[in-house]
């Protein structure tokens, strides 16, 4: 206290400082990384990431882990129920194995009774030679992490009417499912982008008539699209192009709301004046759009791809059940529950209906990123 | 007197879109090569049923099939004359379905309010399921209750609404007794309503009502949670605060008004998502509504069918945007006082 | 006869007088049925028969179910008179159908030759009714016959070449009607109704033009509409498109059994139309009394699990199809290639015999089918298991031998055999992807193709689309079931294994050409096939069963011998959901659709509940 | 007397950081105003939120306490329940925030808003609240009260918009009334209005008031009490008078240095320049309204008219008006971002002895050549610079657009101009969200400067700053223009700002220039009342000086008020004439012009 009832601070005071220092060390970072602190803090997001993660990167190496091929029959085992593994057999650590099993037809019931065999525990081999896949498509291998034993099977999630295991076969339509939200979203995206863009970047009669396509195309169900396009494909392609046409047409019926959001998007960020720093530096629009605009919605984007990527793998599902998406040799999970709709595979034989878990798994997982994602794209504010 | 202006202004444009549309679904249902009538001819001769063959091909020149697409369309739009003079959709004569042999809007009649009753019912679950969800989720945002709604909300999203049924439908039926299929007992078919048919019909819903409502209610929670959260962060919510008042008469008054907005806007997109959305749940259910018909038509080709149930629904879509526009501007000031974009 | 009971359904009627007593109801000659020689036993009239079917259209299963047919096939597939008390035929060239005296459609008007009269002349013979002139079957080399009505009681069809099909077709499971109710139907037709009153009905019914409106009321095998008099043992009670559709019982039915008890026994039938897929669910919930479609050989263990709780039995019936499963391989294919390789007998043994069969049949019927090449069923007088065999055994050596012996020894890296033209030997074979067993089948094969160094490609596509491109040769394979007709009998037209109908999916080509009278498609160019076409004459030709018998015979030989398509199993188990109730449905029964209209062929009307309630 | 409020050792944090405020010690009486005053992000608002719990998530507060005693029962608000609480806020302690544009929810109407916090605390029944609202309105200077409460916020002009917010606070008539910068958004006029109403309500129902400002002027014109603060700490706190006369510690001196001041007019004479870089004749600027309201029939909009400016090489052209005048329209037509209506003519000599460019129909070479010549630097520094680009890469786009030099070269000048800005050049590589505002500003006069123009367009380059630190920029703009003979059309709002600056002043109100004089001549013989305005209006940091509301009010009002002499009628204005020299000015043929009737 000074006279007249004064306070001063008595800290040493240095005026000029502030202008040599950054304010905010901690904002000081790309974009990315801003956004991937603050993503961290959002611990379900994080875990979804990683596992989708895992999920994607496991993709080409599935027939690895698979301990059979997508469409191995064993004729002697059909509809059999989940095999456990066990580690002690009376008493005794033997490692992983299993009890083999013999199925028998009941001609009264109608199903089979499978009875495990309790005396002989067979182990559970690893690495080990079986059938030939392709790692990534391309190199060929026969070598599994891990197989059945000699004469006796493993199915760890039981096996289907043909007696495919439906572990393997959950691997191996993961490779369709789950790159099927990732191609409708790419085509999703670029119609998207492209019509949001220009309709924002350019307004007028341009914006009036992609805003009426939108509207068009919204009015119309999405059902007799997918029937009518997928009944448009022709009719020799392979599974595959079928397959690659079902994800650009979910990608096609997905671009306007995308492109709403892009062109709302845009019509916000032309307003900033970064923006309008550079169109008066006389940058032209390819490079505003490119080095300004792209940049800045990028995050937004992507965080409603993520968020649209589920209802790709579930319209996938929806298609394949209908009998309008991918058929048999091709095996994704929707093909894999067309062939569980009906009442003895939920009553009689449950476990058919096992895809399920992956298709819930993986539709949760994208949201939760999705929603982390979208929480931490303003890594500015706090 | 704005606000009209704005009506026949949204009217004309709408006219114009359906115009477009009515084309697009034409050709949309003409792109699977063949017509019904021909696979039909095809599958009587396949099964020996030579009788029907001739009565096919007379309904094949009774409705000008054996012209060129564009006329065909023209015919059905009713521009131009058909064998029997102008009669098409401008006209009221929706065609003739095939399939049932009875004039489309007999059948479309039927199923129209069922299609109206169940998705009445889910969205009535929808939002009494979403909305307290949705409104405590963003409230207590990042906290064990917001996640665990989250979770419940994508668990419906993402079961597969199919299988989700035919595991209700047989479990509710063995545990519960519930119904198996349909929308009421048949025997209350075509009765006049009574207190028993009613009930008939609640006990045949709910199935249904779950089923097609889970993955609607999960999505709108999500919507309503994000757009809660981003009304939480405006000062005006922090001014309410100031002013004395309950964290839950707050929610209610101010943040949840706003974030309804989006919902209001979204009317136009509930029929058509809802019609698309419900008919796996319908055939698998057995539901008599629009969805199934619809499909029917669309896989055995019966054009003036799935054409006038298309029609129908794009039309419903674009008067549900129009009403939806035209209530935004009359429900929010802004727009009204701005205009508004798009 | 018999002394005539009332029924207690419409003794309310009969005695306010809106209808006439049970004596003024039946024909003069009723059709008697004996049920103890069939060893069915007497029943009781009275209950409510419930049953599901998938689609609304699907009502008109009642006309094949009720199999009241001027003609009809019985539980042996002899053709003996049912509406007609009799016909007599002459060297297959003229038919003179007799009427029951007295007989009356179901709304009491007299049927008579009048009804076969306005069917011909003002229907068959109207070119807006009927734009393309009267039904195939009634053209003998484009001649149509001559139809006279002497009497009201006789009907005479006459043609100068032999029809020897004509009667089989009067008892097919949807019968060519040739008879139609004229009093009803008069009010519709130009030629009978004022104007005025036409265009009244017109606006009415909302539909273009009074031919519209005639075809509309008048569906006999739809069987939609309520008020279109019928012959049949149950009406159409419910008008429109509801579901759940009753049928009563018709008053004016013909038949009644030896107590003199009005048939059908069963009052009401209530078919409810439920989705597909719920239709085993709600058949294991006891809501169906009697019901084989919608039910797959799969829902069986569903099906078996609820009987207890359901009240009923499956009984397993087997299917009448010549094959369940049938590849088709295609001979006139546009790819040359194949089209060569297809037409060398070799490659179709084959092809055949690589097929492991038996574990086909274990896997998808629990060994209950009978594997074997396409050829006829046991209950046909024409059955050979050495036709069953032939070709039939799982020998891939000598698949292979064959094949390298048809210059297909080649293979490349992948063990896949190549063509002359040095493609890999990918064969694509299309299905119409509605059954799954069909896929699961395919499955099993592509491995045991594989092993011969062929490769199969299945294509689900939709089954018009598949059979579009059938027709155009677009596709190379394709799989179909077998003939729907595994139970042929001499007098059974073999057209269908000669070259005459492009559905045949192995030579759509050669069946164009003859249906259209050479206008389109190809003729057939292989030995055997022509020879199928002379056999086909012979037994036109013929003047009695034996010399029928021996065309038969040798045809289904060369059909065994040239492999034309590739039969994999036959008589596989239809699940038979029967209520405990029910009786004198028989435990074992083929399911077709031709002959035996599912279940017409056992008399459904024959069918009562135990005490006459259900 | 014991105080109403008081702080004692408030801190505060987020999360597990620093805290934002320190050991925060003030205290308020009833009827007295205390005036919280720092630069941004100093803990001002944080420190007055603390008071109502109305705190960010991630705050806590560390320690302190905040007794508030409204009656001789004091309570301690920092550990007060919820509910207890809830009484307090909006009845006992109101509070107005920093910004009135989005404080109000837009849908519903302000009588509903307003009335809500009369019905929060007691019965009352509609009619009841209706008319104490409609009162206060009335109180707080709304013509039309019955309108106001019909109205939807967006549906008012910031000022009135403010206006509703402090009727908000105050009519549930509050001990303490916490003001969050209320005034910072609105144009000067209407903040000496708004300040004047608050002193005027405030002397009549005897409340205390918090007010936060950064505006030692601000402070003069209201405060009893003065609390600076810098960092989350108070630097310096007592009675105003004595801190404002003598300011002890130097943030305060620096603070009270940086505040503009309408300087004392100095006669001067200047030579009639005759190399003028940039002329605008008879520019006129009309916008068709079409956005979104396709179904509307367009609407014209007369953004600016008649605007005949002259800008000799190295001087400074200012335009000052309030929001909307069509200051940046005049802006963006220099810089030939927007063609002028046909008749105009925008001609720009970039050497003295080059022939003019028609700025206002340039081809695609011209237009390339000019973008080199004449840069803009924007108001917003948060916004106008891409979050997603490196310092560096900010700097060198101009030169990569224009395709000067090689990489090492653009990051040579970019450091250059890193130093010239006076900025260290390590900042090369940082992320333009680690910058102060400050900071920000300079790095956009940078960017400017990449290209080496010669003529800058500021458009309001200082008005989102702190005073301190807008009195650096304005150093800096100085420097620079000397150093590199740069010629400046600078924008602003506020006179105080342009008067140390301009060589010139043009105001403008509603698109129309209403007085044109150097700043001199401006400042020491304004004509126009609308001039007389502003001026009076600005807050200076003298307790002297005290706003001069009549003038305000009078000259900031709506055209129709004005003396007739100038008055408008409707779209017509009189014309902008030149001032015969003035009897006691010594000025010649000054350039003096003045919109009026002669
Ligand atoms: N939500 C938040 N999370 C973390 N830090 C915050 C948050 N809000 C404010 N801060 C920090 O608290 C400090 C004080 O902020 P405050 O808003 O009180 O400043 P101010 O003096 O009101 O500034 P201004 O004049 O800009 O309004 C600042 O350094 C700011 O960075
Ligand atoms: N592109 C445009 N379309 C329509 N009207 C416009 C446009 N740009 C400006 N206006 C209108 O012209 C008038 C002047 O706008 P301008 O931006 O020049 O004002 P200003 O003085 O810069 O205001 P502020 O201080 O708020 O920046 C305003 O009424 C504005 O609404
Ligand atoms: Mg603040
Ligand atoms: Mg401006």
């Amino acid at each position: 206290m000074t006279q007249d009832n004064r306070y001063v601070d008595d800290a040493p005071f240095d005026a000029d400082a502030s202008l040599r220092e950054v304010e905010r060390k901690d904002l000081d970072a790309p974009n990315w990384l801003l956004v991937w602190r603050k993503f961290r803090t959002h611990k379900l997001g994080l875990i979804s990431g990683i596992f989708l993660l895992f999920c994607y990167l496991m993709l080409p190496f599935v027939g690895f882990v698979a301990p059979y091929g997508p469409n191995e029959r064993d004729a002697e085992h059909l509809f059999t129920p989940p095999q456990s593994i066990h580690l002690f057999h009376e008493g005794e650590f033997l490692g992983p194995f299993i009890y083999p099993l013999t199925s028998e037809a009941d001609m009264e019931t109608f199903q089979w009774i499978v009875k495990p065999d309790l005396e002989t525990p067979k182990q559970i081999e690893f690495f080990c030679e079986g059938s030939k896949y392709h790692i990534a498509g391309l190199i060929p291998s026969r070598t599994h992490l891990f197989c059945a034993p000699d004469g006796a099977t493993l199915f760890l999630w039981g096996s289907d009417r043909l007696g495919r295991d439906i572990f393997s076969r959950i691997l191996y339509g993961a490779q369709l499912s789950l790159t099927v939200g990732l191609i409708g979203i790419t085509v999703s995206f670029v119609l998207g982008i492209f019509f949001g863009s220009v309709a924002g970047y350019f307004g007028g009669r341009i914006d009036w008539v992609i805003n009426r396509v939108i509207e068009v195309l919204r009015s119309l169900p999405e059902l007799p699209l997918w029937l009518a396009l997928s009944a448009a494909v022709p009719s020799n392609w392979s599974p595959v192009a079928v397959f690659f046409i079902i994800s650009i047409i979910l990608g096609i019926l997905d671009w306007p709301g995308l492109a709403r959001s892009v062109r709302a998007k845009f019509l916000s960020l032309r307003e900033e004046e970064y923006v309008r720093a550079a169109e008066m530096m006389g940058a032209s629009s390819g490079r505003v759009i490119r080095k300004h605009l792209l940049p800045n919605f990028m995050s937004h984007l992507i965080a409603s791809a993520t968020l649209s990527i589920p209802a790709m793998i579930l319209g996938e599902t929806a298609l394949s059940f209908l009998g309008l998406g991918l058929r048999a040799p091709a095996v994704s999970w929707g093909v894999m529950l067309n062939d569980a709709q009906n009442l003895a595979s939920i009553e009689i034989y449950p476990w058919t209906a096992i895809p399920m878990l992956p298709i819930i798994v993986i539709v949760l997982a994208f949201n939760f990123l999705g929603d982390g994602l979208r929480d931490s794209l303003d890594p500015y504010q706090q | 007197m704005e606000i009209l202006r704005y009506a026949i202004y949204r009217f004309g444009t709408m006219l114009l879109t359906l115009l477009v549309v009515s084309v697009l679904i034409f050709w949309i249902i003409n792109l699977p090569p063949g017509d019904y009538l021909s696979n039909q001819i095809a599958e009587f001769r396949a099964s020996g049923q030579e009788s029907l063959v001739a009565k096919a091909e007379f309904l094949r020149q009774e409705y000008a099939l054996d012209k060129p697409l564009w006329q065909q369309y023209l015919i059905w739009m009713g521009f131009l004359p058909g064998p029997h003079g102008f009669s098409g959709m401008l006209q009221g004569n929706f065609g003739w379905s095939f399939e049932f042999d009875r004039p489309v809007s007999e059948i479309v009649g039927d199923s129209l309010w069922l299609t109206v009753l169940v998705n009445l019912a889910a969205v009535l679950f929808v939002y009494m399921v979403a909305l307290p969800l949705g409104v405590i989720a963003a409230a207590k945002s990042r906290t064990m209750i917001d996640y665990t709604a989250a979770f419940i909300g994508y668990l419906g999203l993402a079961t597969p609404n199919f299988l989700l049924a035919l595991i209700l439908f047989y479990y509710g039926n063995k545990h519960l007794g519930l119904p198996i299929g349909g929308l009421m007992a048949p025997e209350y078919e075509g009765m006049p309503m009574s207190w028993d048919k009613v009930k008939s019909i609640l006990l045949h819903l709910i199935v249904p009502t779950f089923v097609i409502g889970t993955s609607g209610a999960s999505a709108m929670m999500q919507r309503l949670r994000a757009n809660m959260l981003d009304e939480l962060g405006k000062p005006y919510v922090e001014t309410a605060v100031a002013k004395g008042m309950r964290p839950s008469r707050m929610l209610a008054k101010y943040p949840l008004r706003v974030a309804f907005n989006p919902f209001v806007a979204d009317i136009g997109n509930l029929l058509p998502s809802m019609v698309s959305g419900s008919v796996l749940v319908s055939v698998v259910l057995g539901l008599q509504t629009i969805g199934p018909v619809l499909l029917q038509a669309l896989k055995s080709q019966d054009m003036f069918l799935s054409g006038f149930v298309l029609m129908f629904v794009a039309l419903l879509t674009l008067i549900g945007t129009m009403i939806s526009d035209v209530l935004l501007v009359l429900l929010d000031p802004r727009i009204r006082y701005e205009g508004r974009d798009g | 006869g018999p002394t005539l009971q009332e029924s207690e359904f419409w003794k309310a009627e009969v005695d306010l007088g809106h209808l006439p007593a049970i004596g003024d109801r039946l024909p003069e000659v009723p059709l008697v049925v004996d049920l103890e020689t069939k060893g069915r036993t007497l029943g009781v009239q009275g209950g409510t028969l419930n049953t599901m079917v998938t689609r609304s259209k699907d009502i008109r299963q009642m006309v094949v179910y009720g199999y009241a047919r001027l003609v009809g096939f019985n539980e042996n597939y002899e053709l003996v008179p049912d509406i007609l008390e009799s016909f007599e035929e002459e060297a297959n060239r003229k038919f003179t159908l007799r009427l029951r005296p007295g007989h009356k459609w179901s709304n009491g008007d007299a049927f008579t030759s009048a009804d076969f009269e306005y069917w011909w002349k003002h229907i068959a013979n109207n070119d807006q009714l009927t734009p393309t002139g009267p039904d195939d079957f009634l053209r003998i080399h484009g001649e149509l016959p001559q139809v006279s009505f002497p009497d009201a009681t006789t009907v005479v069809f006459e043609w100068s070449q032999p029809n020897p099909n004509f009667l089989q077709t009067l008892a097919q499971a949807v019968p060519p009607f040739i008879y139609r109710p004229s009093n009803y139907l008069k009010q519709f037709h130009q030629d009978f109704a004022s104007a005025a009153d036409l265009q009244g009905e017109i606006d009415y019914a909302r539909v273009k033009s009074w031919a519209a409106l005639h075809n509309k009321r008048d569906n006999m095998s739809k069987f939609d509409n309520p008020d279109l008099p019928t012959l049949q043992p149950w009406i159409n009670a419910t008008a429109g498109k509801k579901i759940r559709h009753q049928f009563v019982r018709n008053p004016y039915y013909h038949r009644i059994d030896s107590n003199g008890v009005q048939l059908p026994y069963i009052d009401t039938v209530e078919m409810e139309i439920v989705a597909g897929g719920l239709v085993a669910a709600k058949s294991n919930a006891g809501e169906a009394e009697l019901q084989a479609r919608g039910l797959d050989f799969r829902d069986i263990p569903i099906l078996r699990k609820g009987e207890a709780a359901g009240d009923y039995r499956t009984q397993l019936w087997s299917n009448g199809t010549a094959s369940q499963i049938a590849i088709y391989p295609n001979l006139n294919t546009a790819d040359p290639v194949w089209r060569d390789l297809f037409r060398d007998v070799r490659v179709r043994r084959a092809l055949s015999v690589a097929i492991n069969r038996a574990a086909i049949n274990k896997s998808l019927y629990f060994k209950l089918a009978k594997p074997g090449a396409m050829t006829v069923l046991e209950q046909s007088p024409f059955f050979d298991q050495s036709l069953r065999d032939a070709w039939a055994q799982y020998d891939p050596a000598m698949a292979n031998k064959l094949l390298d012996e048809a210059g297909l020894a080649e293979k490349d890296g992948y063990g896949i055999r190549k063509l002359p033209d040095g493609r890999p030997m990918e064969l694509v074979i299309e299905t119409a992807g509605e059954r799954q067993e069909v896929e699961n089948a395919l499955q099993i094969i592509t491995d045991d193709w594989r092993d011969v160094g062929v490769k199969l490609i299945m294509r689900p596509l939709d089954r018009d689309i598949m059979r579009n491109r059938v027709f155009s040769g677009s596709s190379m394979a394709s799989v179909w079931f077998g003939w729907d007709n595994g139970l042929p009998q001499s007098y059974t037209s073999p057209i269908y294994l000669a070259p005459t109908d492009q559905v045949f999916y192995s030579w759509p080509k050669w069946g164009q050409h003859y249906q259209t009278g050479g206008l389109a498609g190809e003729a057939p160019d292989l030995v055997p096939a022509m020879r199928l076409m002379e056999l086909l004459e012979e037994w036109n030709n013929a003047t009695d069963a034996n010399g029928r018998a021996a065309a038969w015979r040798e045809m289904l030989k060369i059909h065994a011998e040239n492999v034309f398509a590739i039969g994999i199993v036959a008589g596989a188990p239809q699940p038979v959901v029967v209520s405990h109730k029910l009786r004198n449905v028989p435990e074992k029964g083929i399911w077709a659709w031709d002959p035996g209209a599912h279940f017409g062929v056992h008399r459904p009307d024959e069918f009562y509940f135990e005490g006459g309630d259900g | 007397m014991q105080p109403l409020l008081s702080v004692e050792n408030l801190s505060i944090g987020f999360g597990k950081s620093e805290p934002v405020v320190r050991d925060v010690n003030f205290s308020v009486s009833a009827g007295e105003t205390l005036a919280l005053v720092g630069e941004s992000g100093s803990g001002k608002t944080i420190s007055c939120r603390a008071l109502l719990q109305i705190l960010p998530r991630a705050a806590q507060i560390r320690s302190g306490r905040m007794l508030f005693n409204p009656n001789g029962d004091p309570v301690d608000l920092a550990t007060l329940s919820s509910r207890k609480l809830r009484h307090i806020r909006g009845n006992r302690i109101a509070m107005i925030f920093q910004e009135p544009m989005r404080s109000l929810s837009p849908l519903h109407k302000i009588g509903n808003q307003v009335a809500e916090a009369l019905k929060l605390h007691g019965r009352i029944s509609d009619s009841d609240a209706k008319r104490r609202v409609l009162e206060q309105f009335e109180r707080v200077g709304f013509p039309n009260p019955d309108r106001t409460w019909r109205s939807y916020p967006f549906e008012l002009s910031g000022g009135m918009r403010q206006r509703a917010m402090i009727a908000m606070a105050m009519v549930a008539k509050p001990d303490l009334l916490i003001a969050d910068e209320p005034t910072t958004a609105l144009d000067v006029t209407t903040q000496a209005q708004v300040l004047g109403l608050m002193k005027e309500l405030q002397q009549e129902t005897g409340m205390a008031m918090i007010l936060v400002t950064h505006d030692l002027g601000v402070v003069a014109n209201m405060a009893e009490q003065v609390v600076v603060m810098h960092k989350g700490r108070v630097m310096e706190a007592g009675p105003a008078a004595p801190i404002l006369r003598a300011p002890a510690h130097p943030y305060t001196q620096k603070l009270f240095h940086a505040a503009p001041k309408i300087p004392d007019p100095v006669a001067q004479d200047r030579p009639v320049e005759r190399d003028l870089i940039l002329e605008m004749r008879d520019v006129a600027k009309t916008f068709t309204m079409r956005a979104g309201k396709a179904w509307a029939a367009p609407q014209k909009v007369q953004a600016c008219a008649g605007l005949d400016f002259s800008l000799p090489r190295g001087k400074t052209l200012a335009i000052v008006g309030e929001s909307g005048s069509g200051k940046t329209t005049a802006a963006r037509i220099a810089l030939g971002a927007e063609a002028p209506d046909a008749g105009g003519q925008v001609l720009f000599r970039p050497t003295p002895d080059a022939t003019p460019v028609a700025v206002h129909r340039m081809d695609r070479k011209q237009r390339r050549a000019f973008q080199r010549e004449a840069q803009m630097v924007f108001q917003d520094p948060y916004s106008s610079l891409s979050p997603r680009m490196r310092i560096l890469d900010t700097l060198s786009e101009p030169l990569e657009i224009h395709d000067i030099g090689g990489a090492s070269e653009r990051r040579d000048r970019a450091g250059e101009m890193l130093k010239m800005v006076g900025l260290p050049t390590d900042m090369l590589l940082r992320f333009p969200h680690a910058f102060s505002g400050g900071q920000r500003q300079r790095l956009s006069i940078a960017r400017a400067l990449m290209l080496n123009p010669s003529l800058l367009i500021c458009d309001e380059p200082t008005s989102a700053l702190d005073v301190s630190v807008q009195d650096q920029i304005l150093s800096l703009l100085e420097d620079i223009r000397d150093a590199q003979n740069l010629s400046y059309l600078f924008i602003s709002h506020d006179l105080a700002v342009v008067a140390r600056i301009a060589d010139e002043v043009a105001v403008m109100r509603r698109g129309l220039v209403v007085e044109q004089a150097p700043p001199e001549e401006l400042f020491h013989n304004p004509n126009h009342p609308y001039t007389k305005a502003l001026i009076a209006a600005q807050p200076t940091p003298d307790v002297n000086r005290p706003i001069n509301l009549k003038l305000v009010a009078q000259g900031a009002g709506s055209p129709e008020h004005w003396p007739e002499q100038f008055r408008f009628k409707g779209s017509d204005a009189p014309p902008l004439v030149a001032m015969s020299p003035d009897k006691g000015s010594e000025a010649t043929a000054s350039g003096h012009k003045v919109r009026c009737h002669v």
